[in-house]
């Protein structure tokens, strides 16, 4: 219940559970949803859930303890931090899922599809290389939602190019380190076979550029990653990296604290109950939009 | 009746065999004596019969058959049971577990049943007439006692053939006694046991036969009757040996060390002096607080109040570091814990104390460092394989031969020996007294604790007398015996 | 430095014993009570419950893990085989396919099975089991991505979901199974043969196996208890998430083991007991909800909480 | 003494003795054999410089913790401590602000900082390695994203960024500076008094100490010397990805540690050399270079690579 334990001055609270502090992208999320919090005068709780379903269903289960008046959630998984919708709705307290999706179905949704990020860099890929070409991919944490969903959305979409070969596959755990290192042992067993790098996040396309780079290859070989962090949009500017995906991160923060306002002041009077904030591509011809 | 028979046992360590063709056979109700020098191969021997470790060639016959042990579980099964030479207890568990270890009394249910195995280890200790609280933890005793539980341990097994290694160098005149009465127990009985020690006189009053090791070679075994020392002595070294306590006559020099009222944790108000070319020794029972002394004198244990007086001027001893560049060297009677570096080389150990003398600098001098333990292997009649051997392989006796050259290569004044000839072969021992002597004529200054009395009445200048920590009595050497020694150290 | 072990010199030692003995119980309670100080939902039954359903799972592999280093060993591979036997359970616990008990008992094999090879290579291979359980953690892993085909195994039955979502009397039943453990392992280790035999073997190897009793089995099965506590964890999350999901459980090796070693047990083998292993859980699952209650910044949160845990350690040092 | 004169059962104690001196020498020689037969590219000159470079991070952290183990303690603040002296280095590495020689300087001085609080702590306050470290683990990492606000750190200068990236006469920069501290720590650890006293405390604390031998200021050497490698792999790895990551080097520290104890050093102490450590961390890093050039699947890429190592330690197996 509602008994207001957690909101001392009558401000309204949100408890708001997030994927990892440690990932850039959440971090700029996790910035806009405070920059509203305090633009509206809301005491916003946010709990670092460490990329652990368990943990996020743990703080979710806390913050249902701590009678907060609304939660935002940005899933891990999709399945497994299902529990935690559940749990608030049960409670009664009105849950926000924040960038991705989970089974269960929340009050509210506020983000975008993970596949069609990979659709629209896979896209650009096959217009670049023009429908044929040898393709590596790099895969986030293996069994995560988001390698899981940009792997599916990968295989789909190249069912539509025949001509486009996948050489290699492999994860690199989102790490750029460990991507330069399997950019390098590609090379060295595929040299210049390799058309284009697929990476599906930017810092392991960024690992893999450096790699292209250090072999004298980048020329001949193009990469395109997902998650237009500030890294990789200088790298398109410079014309190093070929392109990444933008997925605005200020606007899911900020409207998913904009949401769960509405839904503690108008309860179930809430018509707005989904918001797609969909992807854009970004080349060095728009690149200067997304740069600040 | 036969009860054990060992014939053509072998075996090698790293390439070198420390066992050649060894045979002994142990009659029941016979105390069966196995001797020889430090590293002869004794405890191989023993430990490759418990089943510790395989044999290379030979068999074993129990009652005339021959067995195969896969390890000390199939031996005890056989009806074996050992005093290890080197204390194996489990220092966090309580006496009473560490007796009942592998047999523990079950209740009705098939769970341990704590209480009837306290009571049990008591009786078993009222019994064997030893006194050590049974829900004490190990650690907390000290090495003497450890020994006795180990003692309790081994003869409380349901076995008919007893081996004991060395089962008397921890403890003193007064366990032993309880020892040997348990012998004399275990013989009526009928049970077999081999019996190994260094300190003839055990031998002379224990032993039905004796059998002799040399260098990893059978030498011979003789019965008791018509068993002369010397003929024992020349099987066991090879040779024949001088005298063994030479005393000569010292000239006491100035007072080097003088401690006043000491207390530290297990002494007592401690006054005592040291003169330069003299030994003191001192004498007590088991925790008579003899070692917890000389850990306070070389800086091992805190000094609580008192003060200790170098060559007249007031110093404080707050590390064993401090003693050490103050001219203070201390021989430990815990080799395992406080001695040694036992995965270390017999050279490392020998310079570790020595090191900075050793050293250019911050760089070590290898070439140095050889020589140096080469001349003190030589010195010490150290037997290992080469200088690299680790130390924890050595024989016992050996080991502290080590802990004996390490500490004197720091070339200290006052060199405080802790029972520094236990495990230590007859013919060692003979070159520990002659070095002692050196000490003195040298003018260095000798405390010494031994609990074998011979030794301490033949080598000491003056005996102190410790009881619960304190200065019990202080005699002359002409003026003590062993009678009034004793007479001291129990309680009145 | 004063290494040796003191007499008893009753005045200042009898506080200092107290401490020693128990130090992190007052390092525990100290924590408790600024934390309920600080944050008014902290002290509620609520609350409580909450905890304790939240370290159960941390709990039940701290406990198994405790057997292993107890007797000296180590054990790497938790994580991964909480996740692998999560998966294999969830396989089994698709709705209307296999009775409830069927997925409980392959993960539970599952996992012995994992836990005797360990503790084999251990023995027999005389590998150092901190590159066995290492080795196993990278195996356990792939053995969950492989079996799962590296997706989430979803669709669970509702009676296995019950396992990690469910209350008797109001008690979770994690929480519940969790005690039940904490009784029957303090139980095995004092009470029976093998548990002193644990305690010998990691206490002096060659001593107990002179005194006859059989180390390396004692060894192979401390790996299994373990093992086989991390299946029944791997259980209780899996059906926590009402996945099987072959990346849980990352890193939980190391929470365990923390865990244990806040508790008092040694690394070194031979001491130790499931009441400081629960002290140890108890400590850190506190501390991880005191700091979100608090809502400290994630980054303080981190900084605040290693400098708790070694200073529970400071007011609990030992020698 | 006829002790010394080798046996009849030469041939047999020969062989025996060889694997025992030479076992992962020989494990890591047959993977490197078996890889050359399976993939073509494997053994060349330029493979080899990609293996070295790819190794030079761990190497690296690995002859720090070398240090560490040998005296008796552990360190699991290795990760931690590469990505927090990583943004350290990157803060002061922006193009034109401070010279390349301020961003080196503090970043050590974190490490060292660090590591004398991790011994510190050790020495003075008594408490147990793994926890001291563990604190530091969740400390540093704290410390990384504070310092970096939770996001990389980018635009480092291109003298920085030459580092990691550079080479001289074809060796890149990272493996010249691994072989520079291989060779300045063997110095350390075979001719200097400092080494033989890290063997002595971790061989025997008690005896070390009763020699006369600082064991504190050993062990709070040890300590410092590993963090202010990490410090110095800090760098390396934000100059080879050209960016200060908070988030970087996690898990590095069990990678670091595998290395060590697959090199033969024991994690109780006392025993161990930097060139078994060297032999551990190629033995890795062929492992992960080979499976990738092979491009076995990545679930099975894990099941093999667990299985390797515990068959090479194996092969290596002791006493
Ligand atoms: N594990 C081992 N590895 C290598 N050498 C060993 C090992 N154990 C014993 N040795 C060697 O075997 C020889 C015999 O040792 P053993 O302990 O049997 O002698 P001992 O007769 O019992 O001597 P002591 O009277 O000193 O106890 C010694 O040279 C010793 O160094
Ligand atoms: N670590 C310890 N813990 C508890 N008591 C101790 C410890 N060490 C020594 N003592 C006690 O201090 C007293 C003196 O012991 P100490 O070892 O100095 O006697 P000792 O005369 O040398 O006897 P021993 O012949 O056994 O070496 C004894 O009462 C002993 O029980
Ligand atoms: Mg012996
Ligand atoms: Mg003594």
């Amino acid at each position: 219940g509602g008994c207001r334990q957690a909101g001392q001055a009558g401000k309204p609270v949100i408890g708001a559970s997030m994927l990892s502090l440690q990932s850039e992208f959440i971090v700029k999320v996790k910035d806009a949803m405070e920059a509203e919090a305090s633009d509206r005068q809301i005491r916003l709780i946010v709990n670092d859930a460490q990329r652990a379903a368990v943990t996020q269903v743990q703080q979710v289960e806390s913050f249902i303890a701590q009678g907060v008046d609304a939660i935002i959630l940005n899933p891990c998984e999709m399945e497994a931090s299902s529990p935690a919708v559940q749990k608030a709705r049960a409670a009664g307290i009105p849950i926000i899922n924040v960038n991705s999706e989970t089974t269960a179905e929340p009050d509210g949704f506020v983000g975008s599809r993970d596949e069609e990020s990979a659709e629209i860099a896979l896209q650009h890929i096959a217009s670049l290389l023009r429908g044929k070409g040898n393709l590596v991919i790099m895969h986030g944490y293996m069994g995560q939602a988001a390698q899981l969903k940009r792997a599916a959305a990968t295989k789909t979409l190249l069912a539509d190019f025949p001509e486009i070969t996948i050489l290699a596959e492999q994860t690199a755990e989102w790490d750029r380190a460990k991507a330069m290192s399997l950019m390098e042992n590609w090379i060295q067993s595929y040299g210049n076979r390799i058309d284009a790098v697929f990476a599906q996040n930017d810092e392991m396309g960024m690992g893999a550029l450096q790699a292209l780079e250090q072999a004298g290859l980048k020329d001949k070989v193009i990469v395109v990653s997902i998650d237009a962090i500030d890294d990789a949009l200088r790298a398109v500017k410079d014309g190093r990296l070929d392109a990444t995906v933008y997925q605005d991160a200020d606007a899911q923060g900020r409207q998913a604290v904009q949401m769960a306002l509405d839904f503690i002041q108008k309860r179930d009077s809430v018509e707005e109950r989904s918001v797609y904030i969909p992807f854009r591509l970004v080349t060095r011809g728009n690149v200067e939009e997304f740069l600040k | 009746m036969e009860l054990l028979r060992a014939e053509n046992i072998s075996k090698s360590f790293a390439g070198v065999r420390v066992l050649d063709k060894v045979h002994m056979k142990v009659d029941g109700g016979r105390v069966h004596a196995l001797i020889g020098e430090n590293g002869a191969g004794k405890s191989t021997f023993m430990n490759i019969l418990m089943g510790m470790y395989p044999a290379d060639e030979g068999t074993v016959f129990v009652r005339g058959r021959p067995v195969h042990f896969a390890g000390a579980r199939d031996a005890m099964q056989y009806g074996l049971s050992m005093i290890h030479q080197e204390l194996l207890v489990f220092p966090e568990l309580t006496v009473a577990e560490n007796i009942f270890m592998g047999r523990q009394p079950l209740s009705r249910f098939g769970w341990i049943d704590t209480r009837t195995l306290q009571r049990k280890a008591r009786e078993l200790m009222e019994q064997l007439g030893v006194d050590i609280p049974v829900a004490k933890k190990m650690k907390e005793l000290t090495i003497g006692s450890m020994q006795m539980v180990e003692i309790v341990k081994a003869v409380s097994n349901q076995a008919s053939v007893f081996i004991m290694d060395e089962p008397t160098s921890a403890i003193t005149q007064k366990e032993a006694e309880i020892l040997f009465r348990i012998i004399a127990l275990l013989k009526g009985q009928g049970k077999a046991i081999i019996y190994i020690s260094h300190k003839m006189d055990e031998l002379f009053r224990l032993a039905d036969e004796v059998t002799v090791l040399r260098d990893g070679k059978y030498i011979g075994t003789r019965s008791r009757a018509g068993l002369e020392m010397g003929e024992l002595i020349s099987m066991i070294v090879g040779r024949d040996l001088d005298k063994l306590y030479q005393k000569q006559k010292t000239f006491p020099g100035p007072v080097l060390l003088e401690a006043r009222n000491l207390c530290s944790e297990g002494v007592r108000n401690v006054s005592l002096e040291v003169r330069r070319g003299e030994v003191l020794g001192i004498a007590g029972l088991m925790g008579a607080g003899r070692t917890s002394l000389a850990h306070a004198l070389a800086g091992m244990e805190k000094i609580t109040s008192g003060e200790i007086r170098l060559n007249g001027q007031t110093v404080s001893i707050n590390s064993p570091r401090a003693a050490k560049n103050k001219g203070i060297g201390l021989v430990t009677e815990d080799r395992k814990q406080w001695g040694l570096i036992p995965d270390a080389s017999v050279k490392q150990n020998i310079v570790l104390r020595s090191l900075k003398k050793h050293s250019r600098g911050i760089l070590l001098d290898q070439r140095r460092e050889k020589a140096v333990a080469d001349r003190e292997m030589e010195r010490f009649r150290i037997r290992a394989a080469s200088r690299n051997q680790a130390v924890g392989s050595l024989s016992g006796g050996n080991q502290q031969k080590v802990v004996l050259s390490g500490m004197q290569l720091t070339e200290p004044e006052l060199i405080i020996l802790d029972e520094p000839t236990r495990g230590i072969d007859i013919g060692a021992k003979q070159e520990i007294y002659q070095y002692i002597a050196s000490l003195t004529t040298r003018g260095k200054a000798v405390i010494l604790i031994s609990s074998e009395l011979p030794e301490l009445l033949a080598l000491s200048d003056r005996i102190l007398v410790m009881r619960e920590g304190r200065v019990k009595a202080e005699m002359e050497r002409d003026k003590a015996s062993q009678e009034l020694i004793m007479q001291h150290a129990m309680a009145e | 430095m004063n290494m040796n072990e003191p007499l008893p010199l009753v005045s200042k030692l009898a506080k200092r014993n107290y401490l020693r003995k128990y130090g992190m119980l007052t390092a525990f309670l100290l924590i408790c009570l600024v934390l309920s100080l600080l944050t008014p939902g902290f002290f509620s039954i609520q609350n409580t419950t909450i905890i304790l359903r939240q370290v159960s799972i941390n709990g039940i592999l701290a406990i198994g893990v405790t057997f292993v280093i107890i007797s000296g060993g180590i054990d790497l591979s938790l994580g991964s085989v909480v996740a692998f036997t999560g998966v294999v359970a969830a396989l089994f616990a698709h709705p209307g396919e296999y009775p409830l008990i069927i997925a409980l008992g392959m993960a539970i094999l599952a996992g012995l099975a994992i836990g005797g090879v360990n503790g084999l290579a251990v023995t027999r291979g005389k590998v150092a089991p901190f590159i066995v359980t290492l080795g196993m953690m990278t195996i356990a892993r792939g053995l969950a991505l492989l079996a799962s085909d590296g997706r989430p195994v979803t669709g669970l039955s509702d009676s296995f979901n019950y396992i990690g979502g469910g209350s008797v009397l109001g008690v979770p039943i994690p929480v519940l199974i969790f005690g039940a453990i904490i009784l029957l392992s303090s139980f095995i280790l004092n009470k029976t043969r093998l548990g002193r035999y644990l305690y010998a073997v990691g206490g002096n190897e060659k001593a107990a196996y002179a005194s006859g009793i059989r180390v390396n089995s004692v060894k192979v099965l401390s790996y299994m208890i373990c093992s086989g506590l991390a299946a029944i964890a791997g259980i209780v999350l899996a059906s926590r998430i009402t996945t099987g999901q072959p990346n849980a459980g990352l890193a939980y090796e190391l929470d365990a083991i923390a865990a244990v070693v806040i508790g008092g047990t040694s690394l070194s083998g031979g001491i130790g007991s499931i009441g400081g292993t629960v002290l140890g859980v108890l400590l850190i699952g506190v501390i991880n909800n005191g700091l979100d209650l608090l809502n400290v910044s994630s980054y303080y949160q981190q900084i605040i909480k290693g400098a708790i845990i070694i200073a529970a350690a400071l007011i609990d040092r030992k020698k």
